[in-house]
This record gives structure tokens, sequence and C-alpha cells, in this order.
């Protein structure tokens, strides 16, 4: 009896969560547009990339090159290979959305991870961790990935993920560090340690719960932090190789001054793509960090 | 006071020789040395290997780093492949445009966002307050380089307003002028740089002021019959400006690094366009000191921080 | 000793703004207190005791706060006083002891410093003689070196030390009268003893008048004067010490001193007063708010009772006519 | 006699302070530095002393939240210095803490059903009917209602949430529990709710109580026996009559002066009682403490009393202990 009562009521607990998400994205206009901007434009192009045989973005077609917007079917015009624009919009944000958002997620879970471990054992593993960090965070990182990216053998996507992930973990750490060493100066993580919890389930059960909702809202922020990064690096030539198209490579049409000041089209829808992603990944990210604060008071 | 100086330096060393360290890795890992740019159709490929020899690229990697070591101490950073000028020269000319610029990006974000955090703070939860965050929210989470690009795109090339490239045009003389024009070409990025880069005072000095608000000592003064502006600024501010005084180490070495996207889209010929361009040319020795120099400077950067710290919390000075 | 009035609190109410609506927080509160009187003001927390105080010297945040009423001092009316006079008051004729003294000074200014602000701020002493006032507070305190402390930061000095520093920025400009809000709640109860020593040699040399806020009924019969009891935003007694610690009347004063564990007397059984304090919605101010917490008189509890207090007992005030007829369940039959 | 549950012997906790060039280890804080003290069934031992005295960090070594540095820690005649040897016998499944701030002492997130049921679980696994009767019987215990079972620690008073502390505490019958201040953060009444019920639950199930507490009142209210802590030492031991009626150290004589009585009619007397210890403490203090400011070892004035007095005071008190 007793176990289908607690279920129910532990559903309490998530239902908590779930009323103060559906009552901040209500009240917040801002936040509600956003998800369903964000929501809309996510479908389109991991479904509509689907449909995009790879010829679409990877044959070079010299006939067609700059086609003005609105000419011979391609609405938004075509760039300096004669591909269709929105055909490679669709390809870019799919390429640079799952890179960003697998960054996100390995420098979410390791940061998470170390930075819990540091955070609640401290002493010597907390010193050896910090002072590695404090010495890559001195690191100019942009120019080390760079630099990376040119001379790795064989480099492709993967390898890209791997370098971001391996110098932006450290944000997501320290932050996490600092609220698990605050929680767990508390008492309930004393009294779990008198009553024979382990001390990985008190990390993971009980501390982590506690801030969870606040490492969603970072998380999120975070993701439009690596989709910048993404493109910048491709952006510059440095992010994703020649064959897969990233939204930087496309704006990077806009280096060439000649290119930027006549075929507009080339690159801007690119650049307003980026900065809607980015804005209504922003305004959800900050509803969620609200409700992670009420989380924190009630 | 001292104390916590010499502890920093301290740390500084063995910091600066891993640096050192992984920078030469680094460089060894890049494929060709300062001849390979050398070598053309006609030249001798034993006179290249006999170079090599000769510049030591044989030895042991670790006789190899402690020769570029000593080097480097004396500023000599080797010579420029693509470039034919000694590195240290080269990095000389351009960091004094990136001086200038970041001087300039510096000034204008520390004038935007002060005030910005005083007035949303003082209003807080205000609509002006709710702008300001959701301003510096945005301002943190776009990615600087497509603003750049839009502002170079409409001021630069469509409106003309400003110049799209260079730090001063050749046919202007006399000091003033070319100041005046100095100025004028750097108006465009720097204030570009100040209006995305509030967020991180904005936010330290919006939520410092608003924690230090409630503190005790806040209600002493107060019951000493200081005046709402008095408390305001001798207590209030004070202790909220802390935090801001703690990372101004870090933006002062910061000014000498380079902004890489700035500087290459709006042409600006700083340290950020002189490692672009060092890399697409696979100039490798100027690349090495560019990472080292930037690596140094936020150590440096550190170092300052304490000292700041130090003379201005005495909580640290008087342990 | 107890001199003509120095503060007088006529029916100050003070009412709170909560999500929209103002709320009484205290109701129809009268308290005076003469020069060189100590006067403490005792409740558990959520009584009102700090609010009252707060209102006294104006700390209160005028805009989700409202405090109607009469608050003389020496005749001049506090209530509603413009800013810059109610500056001038503060700290010049009024001084202020906060509970924490860990926190209750900047930690960025030297301890002299803070002293002389308030020197500067009111034109009670010139500047020449600032210097040797910061010395010579800092000895009337009992701080063992003046010239050092004078220099030193907060950080470096103990918490018993830094309450000494508060009462000396408190009398800096010789104020007629010192509101000290549980001074020595954080504080040892060795150290307590000291500084409840300091208030009082200061209220004996200069005969200021002290309102004490505490809910510690021992320093209350150790320092006091005279006493007012407040449960639930309204006083439910006023008395001498000497009076309401050997005749206690209103039910909550005697629920109070049963509870309390005292050192020289142990019967086995401290007296549990049920239930909680009410939400400010749900206090109606014109009933013996208290009653609803004693389970046998819960017909009394219904009854409206006059705002004015009675004087059971000479210059003895109660709330209410429960006194007349509360006894504790031990003492019936 | 009753049965021991615990010895102390020799216990010392030294936290290290660094300093100079190479952070060398050029200091010790000695927050406790010797301390022998048994603790017996259904007896409450009261842990006195003012802040920085040592008397928290002794009880978190006792509940094991804290390593010793030296010393031993005797359970059921075993060694359990370290945590190894504590989670093998169980060590906590028989001694159990609860805490000063209540809040705190409570996983926000969790309901009051988890967080008592999480020593079970550890301690005494069973099935869960079984373990939601001995929650409920739990929860009669403490006198909290059954609908509350699934509530949230926000939705409780501070009185209400000590009761869950304690509850939780219960869950495996301990035989001792640490009690780390449980009431200085309460108001009068809610202290008083809180100690009857400490007191009757010793009654009914034969606890023994560890009380820390630097507020003597409430120590004189609830203890049997009572140790005074200074400098990390022990400077007086003995029974409630030994320390109130007849103290023999100078800073348990200073402590009991200190203490704000609430019979007005002697307070002036009082007050100059007061000072006069206070004068007789720091004029004798090189007396009672060796040169380093250590108190001294504790010397056996009766069958149950215990000072830290100098050798030849000693010889006084037995004249003073025999014609009173």
């Amino acid at each position: 009896m007793s176990r289908k009562l607690k279920i129910k009521e532990n559903a309490g607990n998530g239902g908590l969560l779930k009323r103060t998400l559906i009552r901040e994205f209500k009240k917040d206009d801002l936040a509600r547009y956003s998800l369903y901007i964000l929501v809309a434009l996510l479908l389109i192009v991991f479904i509509g990339a689907l449909f995009i045989p790879k010829s679409h973005y990877l044959d070079v077609n010299i006939i067609d090159q700059y086609l003005a917007p609105m000419t011979d079917g391609h609405i938004l015009g075509t760039d300096n290979g004669g591909h269709d624009i929105i055909t490679m919009l669709i390809v870019s944000s799919r390429n640079s959305l799952t890179i960003a958002l697998a960054v996100t997620i390995i420098t979410f879970v390791f940061g998470t991870v170390v930075g819990t471990v540091t955070g609640y054992y401290g002493g010597k593993v907390d010193m050896i961790v910090m002072r590695m960090t404090d010495f890559i965070m001195i690191l100019p990182v942009l120019m080390i990935i760079i630099v990376l990216v040119t001379i790795v053998p064989k480099y492709n996507a993967t390898t890209l993920i791997l370098l971001m992930s391996a110098f932006y973990w450290i944000g997501t750490m320290r932050l996490v560090r600092s609220r698990v060493l605050t929680e767990s100066q508390r008492d309930y993580v004393k009294a779990s340690k008198t009553s024979g919890t382990s001390n990985f389930k008190i990390m993971f059960r009980e501390i982590l719960p506690n801030i969870a909702s606040l490492l969603i809202a970072e998380a999120t922020l975070s993701f439009a932090g690596n989709i910048g990064l993404e493109t910048g690096l491709s952006f510059l030539g440095f992010g994703l190789p020649a064959g897969t198209p990233s939204l930087g490579t496309m704006i990077n049409e806009a280096t060439n001054p000649e290119t930027m000041t006549q075929m507009p089209w080339t690159w801007v829808p690119a650049a307003v793509v980026i900065l809607i992603v980015v804005l209504t990944i922003i305004f959800i990210g900050q509803a969620l960090r609200r409700v992670a604060d009420q989380r924190q008071t009630n | 006071m001292w104390k916590v100086i010499i502890r920093r330096i301290l740390i500084m060393i063995p910091q600066l020789f891993i640096l050192s360290l992984l920078v030469f890795l680094l460089a060894k890992m890049m494929p060709g040395d300062p001849f390979s740019g050398l070598i053309g159709p006609n030249t001798d490929p034993k006179q290249i290997a006999a170079l090599r020899q000769a510049a030591g690229l044989n030895d042991p990697w670790w006789q190899q780093y402690i020769h570029w070591i000593g080097n480097a101490m004396h500023g000599d950073l080797g010579m420029s492949y693509t470039m034919k000028q000694p590195v240290s020269t080269l990095i000389g000319s351009r960091m004094v445009n990136t001086f200038w610029l970041s001087l300039l990006a510096m000034i204008l974000t520390y004038a935007l966002a002060i005030p910005m955090a005083i007035s949303a703070a003082r209003h807080e939860g205000s609509l002006w307050d709710r702008i300001l965050l959701i301003y510096n929210s945005v301002t943190f989470g776009i990615p600087a380089y497509v603003v750049y690009l839009l502002f170079i795109f409409i001021f630069g090339f469509t409106l003309g307003i400003f110049p799209t490239g260079g730090t001063v045009d050749p046919n202007v003389s006399g000091f003033f002028p070319t100041l005046i024009n100095k100025i004028y070409h750097m108006i465009l990025p720097a204030i570009t740089m100040a209006l995305l880069g509030t967020t991180a005072i904005f936010t330290y000095l919006r939520s410092g002021i608003l924690d230090e608000q409630n503190q005790d000592y806040v209600k002493t003064a107060r019951a000493k019959g200081v005046s709402e502006d008095r408390v305001f600024t001798r207590h209030i501010l004070r202790n909220a400006l802390l935090p801001i005084a703690a990372n101004f180490g870090f933006v002062i070495t910061g000014l000498l690094g380079g902004a890489i996207f700035a500087e290459t889209i709006f042409g600006y010929p700083g340290l950020g366009k002189l490692f672009i361009t060092a890399i697409t040319g696979r100039d490798y020795s100027v690349i090495t000191a560019l990472i080292l120099l930037n690596g140094f400077l936020a150590l440096l950067g550190a170092l300052l921080s304490d000292i700041i710290m130090a003379i201005v919390d005495p909580r640290i000075r008087i342990e | 000793m107890v001199g003509d009035d120095l503060l007088n609190a006529k029916k100050v109410t003070v009412s709170f703004l909560i999500n929209g609506e103002w709320q009484t927080g205290i109701y129809d509160v009268d308290l005076d207190i003469a020069h060189g009187e100590v006067l403490a003001l005792v409740g558990e927390s959520g009584s009102g005791k700090s609010t009252f105080a707060t209102s006294v010297i104006g700390l209160h945040n005028k805009k989700q706060t409202r405090v109607t009423g009469s608050i003389t001092l020496d005749g001049q009316e506090l209530v509603d006083l413009p800013d810059a006079e109610e500056n001038d008051i503060r700290g010049e004729k009024i001084g202020m002891i906060f509970q924490d003294p860990l926190a209750a000074l900047n930690p960025l200014m030297k301890i002299g410093q803070q002293i002389q602000e308030t020197l500067d701020i009111h034109d009670v002493y010139q500047k020449d003689q600032y210097h040797d006032r910061v010395i010579q507070l800092l000895d009337e305190v009992g701080i063992v070196n003046p010239e050092r402390t004078a220099k030193q930061y907060p950080h470096e000095l103990s918490g018993g030390m830094r309450q000494r520093v508060m009462i000396a920025l408190a009398i800096a400009n010789d104020p007629d009268l010192i509101i000290a809000d549980e001074p020595t709640t954080a504080l040892d109860t060795t150290i307590q003893a000291q500084i409840l020593d300091v208030l009082l040699e200061i209220r004996d040399r200069k005969e200021t008048g002290i309102l004490l806020i505490t809910h510690d009924l021992g320093v209350v019969a150790e320092v006091a004067d005279s006493v007012a009891v407040m449960y639930a935003g309204q006083i439910v007694e006023k008395a001498s010490v000497q009076e309401l610690f050997e005749h206690p009347l209103h039910p909550y004063t005697r629920s109070l001193l049963r509870s309390n564990p005292e050192v020289d007397r142990e019967d086995d059984e401290l007296y549990v007063i049920p239930g909680t304090v009410p939400a400010l919605s749900e206090m109606d101010h014109h009933k013996d708010l208290f009653l609803q917490r004693v389970p046998w008189m819960q017909k009394e509890a219904e009854e409206d009772i006059p705002d004015e207090l009675v004087e059971a007992r000479p210059n003895h005030f109660v709330r209410g006519n429960a006194w007349r007829t509360f006894e504790f369940p031990d003492q019936k039959g | 006699m009753a049965d021991e549950i615990l010895k102390l012997e020799g216990l010392k906790v030294h936290y290290p302070i660094r300093s100079g060039f190479w952070n060398r280890v050029t200091d010790n804080v000695k927050a406790v530095n010797g301390v022998d003290l048994t603790i017996k069934q259904g007896e409450t031992l009261g842990l006195v002393g003012e802040s920085g005295s040592g008397k928290s960090t002794l009880g978190k070594v006792i509940v094991g939240l804290e390593d010793m540095t030296e010393g031993n820690l005797v359970y059921e005649n075993e060694h359990v210095n370290t945590a190894a040897e504590r989670k093998r016998v169980q060590y906590n499944k028989d001694v159990q803490m609860i805490f000063q701030d209540s809040l705190s002492s409570l996983n926000p997130r969790k309901t009051i059903y988890d967080i008592i049921a999480e020593p079970i679980r550890n301690f005494s696994p069973m099935d869960p009917v079984a373990e939601n009767d001995r929650i409920r019987k739990l929860l009669d215990i403490v006198g909290l209602p059954q609908r509350t079972l699934f509530q949230y620690p926000f939705q409780f008073s501070g009185g209400q949430r000590q009761r869950i502390g304690i509850a939780r505490a219960l869950a495996t019958d301990p035989k001792l529990i640490i009690a780390d201040e449980p009431v200085s953060a309460l108001d009068l009444s809610v202290q008083a709710q809180v100690l009857n019920f400490m007191k009757k639950i010793q009654k009914e199930l034969g606890i023994s109580y560890l009380f820390i507490s630097h507020d003597l009142g409430v120590v004189r209210h609830m203890t049997d026996n009572i140790a005074v802590m200074h400098h990390g030492r022990l400077v007086e031991k003995g029974t409630r009559e030994d320390i109130f009626e007849n103290p023999q150290h100078i800073y348990t004589q200073r402590l009991l002066a200190a203490i704000p009585s609430v019979n007005v009619a002697e307070r002036a007397e009082n007050r100059a009682h007061r000072r006069e210890i206070e004068k007789n403490f720091d004029d004798r203090f090189n007396e009672f403490y060796d040169d380093e400011g250590m108190p001294l070892p504790l010397v056996q004035l009766s069958e149950t009393h215990f000072a830290a007095l100098p050798q030849q005071d000693q010889k006084e008190t037995d004249h003073v202990e025999s014609n009173n």
C-alpha cells in the first residue's frame, strides 16, 4: 500500500516543478513566444534536413552562382557554389545546432560531475582541480583551439566538439562546485552522513536535486554561448571542415567586402537565423532561471 | 599585504614554466619550421638541411626548449616565416594599435556599465531595471562577431559614416589631425565592443549593490543620521565596487591581448588580426609568440588583481 | 532616579503593505520612557518589538510600512518627520545598537573613521575635538587600548569588542535615548554581562533613557527598571520590573515565566504554550489574541476587550480581563 | 551502575594553520586538546562552554562527522576511531545526532516520509509496509499528525521541524543522541515544547543524550551530569549539584556568575558578586592554566566531582568538602 502511496506523492515534487514551470511561462510572454519559435525552428531544421540529399549542398554548380533572391525558384537566391540559400540554411542550422548541443551536453555532464565531487569533498581533491583549472583559465583558449584545429590530423566535426568541450567545461564546473560547496555545509548533508548514506548517494540524490533547476537554466544559457562559439570558429574558417556547412561558413561570405555589400542575401539570412535562435534560447533560459530561484526560496 | 603578493608570484613561476612548455610543445606539433618558407623551386635541399642543422632543429627536444626559452627571455622570439622580420618588432608595432583600441573600448564599457548597474540597482524591479537586465543577458548570449558584421555593414559600408579598415588615412598629417583620424578609425569597433561588453561589470555591480544594501552596517549608518545619498556612496557603493576592482587587473592586462573577431571584422591591424593572418599563413613562430604573450598577460592580470584587492580590501591586507 | 518623560508613544500603529494590502503589524501601542529609565520591551519573535523600535527611529521602509499615532521625544513629534530633520535626530538625540556585531560595522572603514562620521554629521562636537572624543568614547565603553583600536578594522576585533564599538557609536553625540535591539543575543553569557554593565554605567553617568528589546527574561530582570510585554503586535502587560516578576498578571506573561528553565528553580515540567502566533491577516486586535492558545479559556477568547490597558495594581497595567480568572491546570481544584 | 555506551580517551582534534612562503604547517588550532569522558546508558550528560570552547567539535567527533587527530573512541569496548571501523559495527545505528538549525537539517526537496526513512533504509532495511508503519509510529512519538507524512520541510514551524529531526534520529532505536544546541534557535514557548518532549522520550525509550549548550538554564533543567569545557579541555565534571552548588574551577564559577537571574530583588548583589568572580578569574588565571593557556589536568575531588585545579589547591578543597 505504501509503495503506491509514496509514488503518487513523489510526483507531488515533480508536479510542483511542472506547476512552477507552466506558471512562469504563462506569465512571461517573451519566454513563451521564444519557446514556440524555437520549437518551430528546430522542427523545420531537423526534419527538413532529412529530406535534403548531400548532393544539393555539396556539388558545385557555377552557372547558378550568386543568383539574386526570387530567381529560378530560389526564393533567397544562391551562394557562390550555386546552392540554394534555404537548403543551405536548413543543413547549416542542423550542423551548428547539433555541434552546439553536443558541446553543451558534454561540458554540462563533465562539469557537473567534477564540480560536485570537488565541491563535496573539498581538501586536496579540490585544491588540485582548482589549481589545474586556474591554469587553463589563463590560457588564450580561442587561440589554442584555432591552432589545434589547423594541426590535428583527420580533423572532423567530432574533433571540433571534443576540442571545444575540452576547454569550456570549466565554467560549469566552477558554478556547480560553488553551489555544492554551500549545500554540503548545510546540516541535512551532515544528517545524511550520520544516517549512514553513502557519499555517492548524498552527492547525486541529496545535493544535486537541490541545484538541478539552476543547472538546467545555466545549461540553456551555455547552449546559446556554444552556438556563438561554433559559428564564430566556422566564420573564421577554423570550425567545421569544408564538407559540412555551418551557419558560420555561410556568414563567412561577408569577410570579403565585395560580396558583403553586393550580395547580402548570401550571409544576412544566416546571421538572422543565429540571432533568432540565440535570442529565443536566452529568453527561455531567463524564465528557467526565475523558476530555479523560486524553487530555492520555497 | 606582501605575503599575498609573494605567494601569487611564487605560484606564477611554475605556471609560467608550464605555459612555456605547453606553447613549445604546441609549436613542435606544427608542421614546417622557419626555413620551410624559403624553399623555392630552385633551392638546394642540402642547403636547407644545413640551415636546419645549424639552427639546432635536430637536437633533442629539451635542448631546443632551453635554447628557445633562453632567447624568449631576451625578447628574441625568432623570425616571422612570412613577414621576414623579427617576431618581437612585428608584435611591438601591432600591440600599440591593439592597446589604443582596447583602452578606448574599456573606457566606454565602464562608462556604460557602471551607471547602468547603479540605476538598475536603485530602481530594482522597475521596468527600467528589467529592460537593462534583458539587454545585458542578450548582449551576453549573442555571438559578438555577428553584431560586429552587422554594424560594419550598416555604419561602415552602407551608410559610410565610419571607415571600414586600417588605423589612419594615409593622406593625413600633423599631430592633431592624425590623432583625430586615428580615433575616428577606432570609434566604431570600440563602441561595438563596449555595447556588447557591459554584462560582467553590470551584473557584478548590480547584484553587489543589492546585497550590500541589506547589510547591517547600512542600518548602522542610517542610525547614525547619515543621509541616504551619503549612505549609498560612502558605504554601499564602496563595498559593492570590490569585485569590480578585483577583475580590473585582468582588464588592464587584457588591453594588450588583442580581440581576434573585432579586429578581423573591422579590419583593424592589431594583435588579434595578426594572429589570424599568422594562422592563415601558417606563420608558427608568430602564433606561438602570441599565445605565450597572452598567457603571460593573463598571469600578470592575476597578480595585478591580487595587488589591487590587497590595497582595496583591508580584510585581505591585514590577515 | 527616574526623571520626567523623555519618550511618549501614544496609540502607535504600524501597518505593512503585503501584496497590495495594508495589514496591521502593531496596534495601538502606548509607551513612555523617562530620562535615565531602562524600559525592556519583551516578546517572542514576530511579536512586533523590533518593528516598534525601528519605527521610533524611522528606519522602516517608508514605501511598504506606515506608522500612525504619535511618538514624541522631549516634546518633538517623530512620526512623519521630513527626512532631513529625521537625520538630525538619528545619531544625535537617539542612538541605536543592533544585534549582530559581526555585520554591523562597515568592513572597509577603520573604527575611528566610523565614529568620526557620526561626529561629523552632527555638530555637537567640533572638528578639532574629534580625535580626543573618539579615544574618550572607546575608553568609556571599556576598550583596553583605544589608540590602537581606533586604527583597526572591524574584522580585527572580537564580537564583544565590536559590540562595545557599537555602543560608542550610539553614544557619540550624547543622545538622550538609546534603542538597543537584542544587543547581547549573539554574545556569550560572560561577555553579555560585561556589555549590559557598560550600558548601565552610561545610563547612570548620563541619565540616558534606554529602550531595550529582548526575548531573554533573565536580561530583563538584571537590567530593566520597567517592562512592557508584547504579544502579536500589542502590549499585554506593563509594570515595574519588581512588580512584573513578583505579581505577573496577564496569562501570556505568566506562561512565559513558567516556560523559562531558570537556573535557580528546577521543577520537572516546563509549561508549554500550545499553538502558534496567528498570521498578520488573521489578527483581530480587539480581542485578547493570546487566549486562543489557552485551551481552557476559549470562551473568553471570543470576547472583545477595550483597547486601553487596565490598571490592575498601582502602576501595573494589563490588557483585557482574563488575568482575573486565569490559572494553570495544575493549580486548579 | 548503568553500563557504559561510550568512552573517550585523550581525545584531540587539531586543525593545521598553514602560513609562510611554502604554506607549511606552522601552528595548530587545538580545538579539542585531550578530553576523557564516559557516557552511560539512560544518562543525560550536559556539555557546557562558550563559543570556541570546542564543545561542538567534540560532539561532531563522537557522532563521526569529524575525524580525531589523537586518542580513542571506545564503543562496546571496541575502538571506533576511523570511519571504516564505525561503518563495520554500524556505529551510527546506535549514535545519532540532532542539529541546532532545524530548517537546514532537513532536505528541502524531500518529503518527511523519505527524510525519516533514510536511516531505516541504511541500517535496518525492511519491506515497505513495515517501513511505513515504523515511520507512522515515529510520527506519533514526536506528536505530529499523520497527514504531514508527505509534506515538505518548508510547510512546518521551527518546533515541528525540530521534532522531525528527532523522529529521524529515533528511527533506528539509538542508544545515544548527540544534541548540539537543539533549542538555542527556538523561541521560549517552542523551546519548552521540545525540551519536555526530549525528556518524555528519554523516560519511555531509555535513550541517553549528550546535550551540548551554552545556556546553563536549559542545561540545569535537562541534565544529570555536566562537563564544563574551555580552551579544548574539560575544566570541571560532576553531577548537576556538584557543578551548580559547589563549583571549584574559576571558569565554572565565572560561567555561573554571568547567568542573568530572574530574581529581581537580589540583582544588585548578583552584579557585585559577578564583578568579584570576574576579578578572581583574571587574577588567578595563571594558577589554573598552563603557560600555553591550556587548562590543567582534571583532579578527582569526590566520587563524582572532578576539576582542573592546581595541585596545592586540591588539598584545600578536601578541607572544604569535609565541613559543608
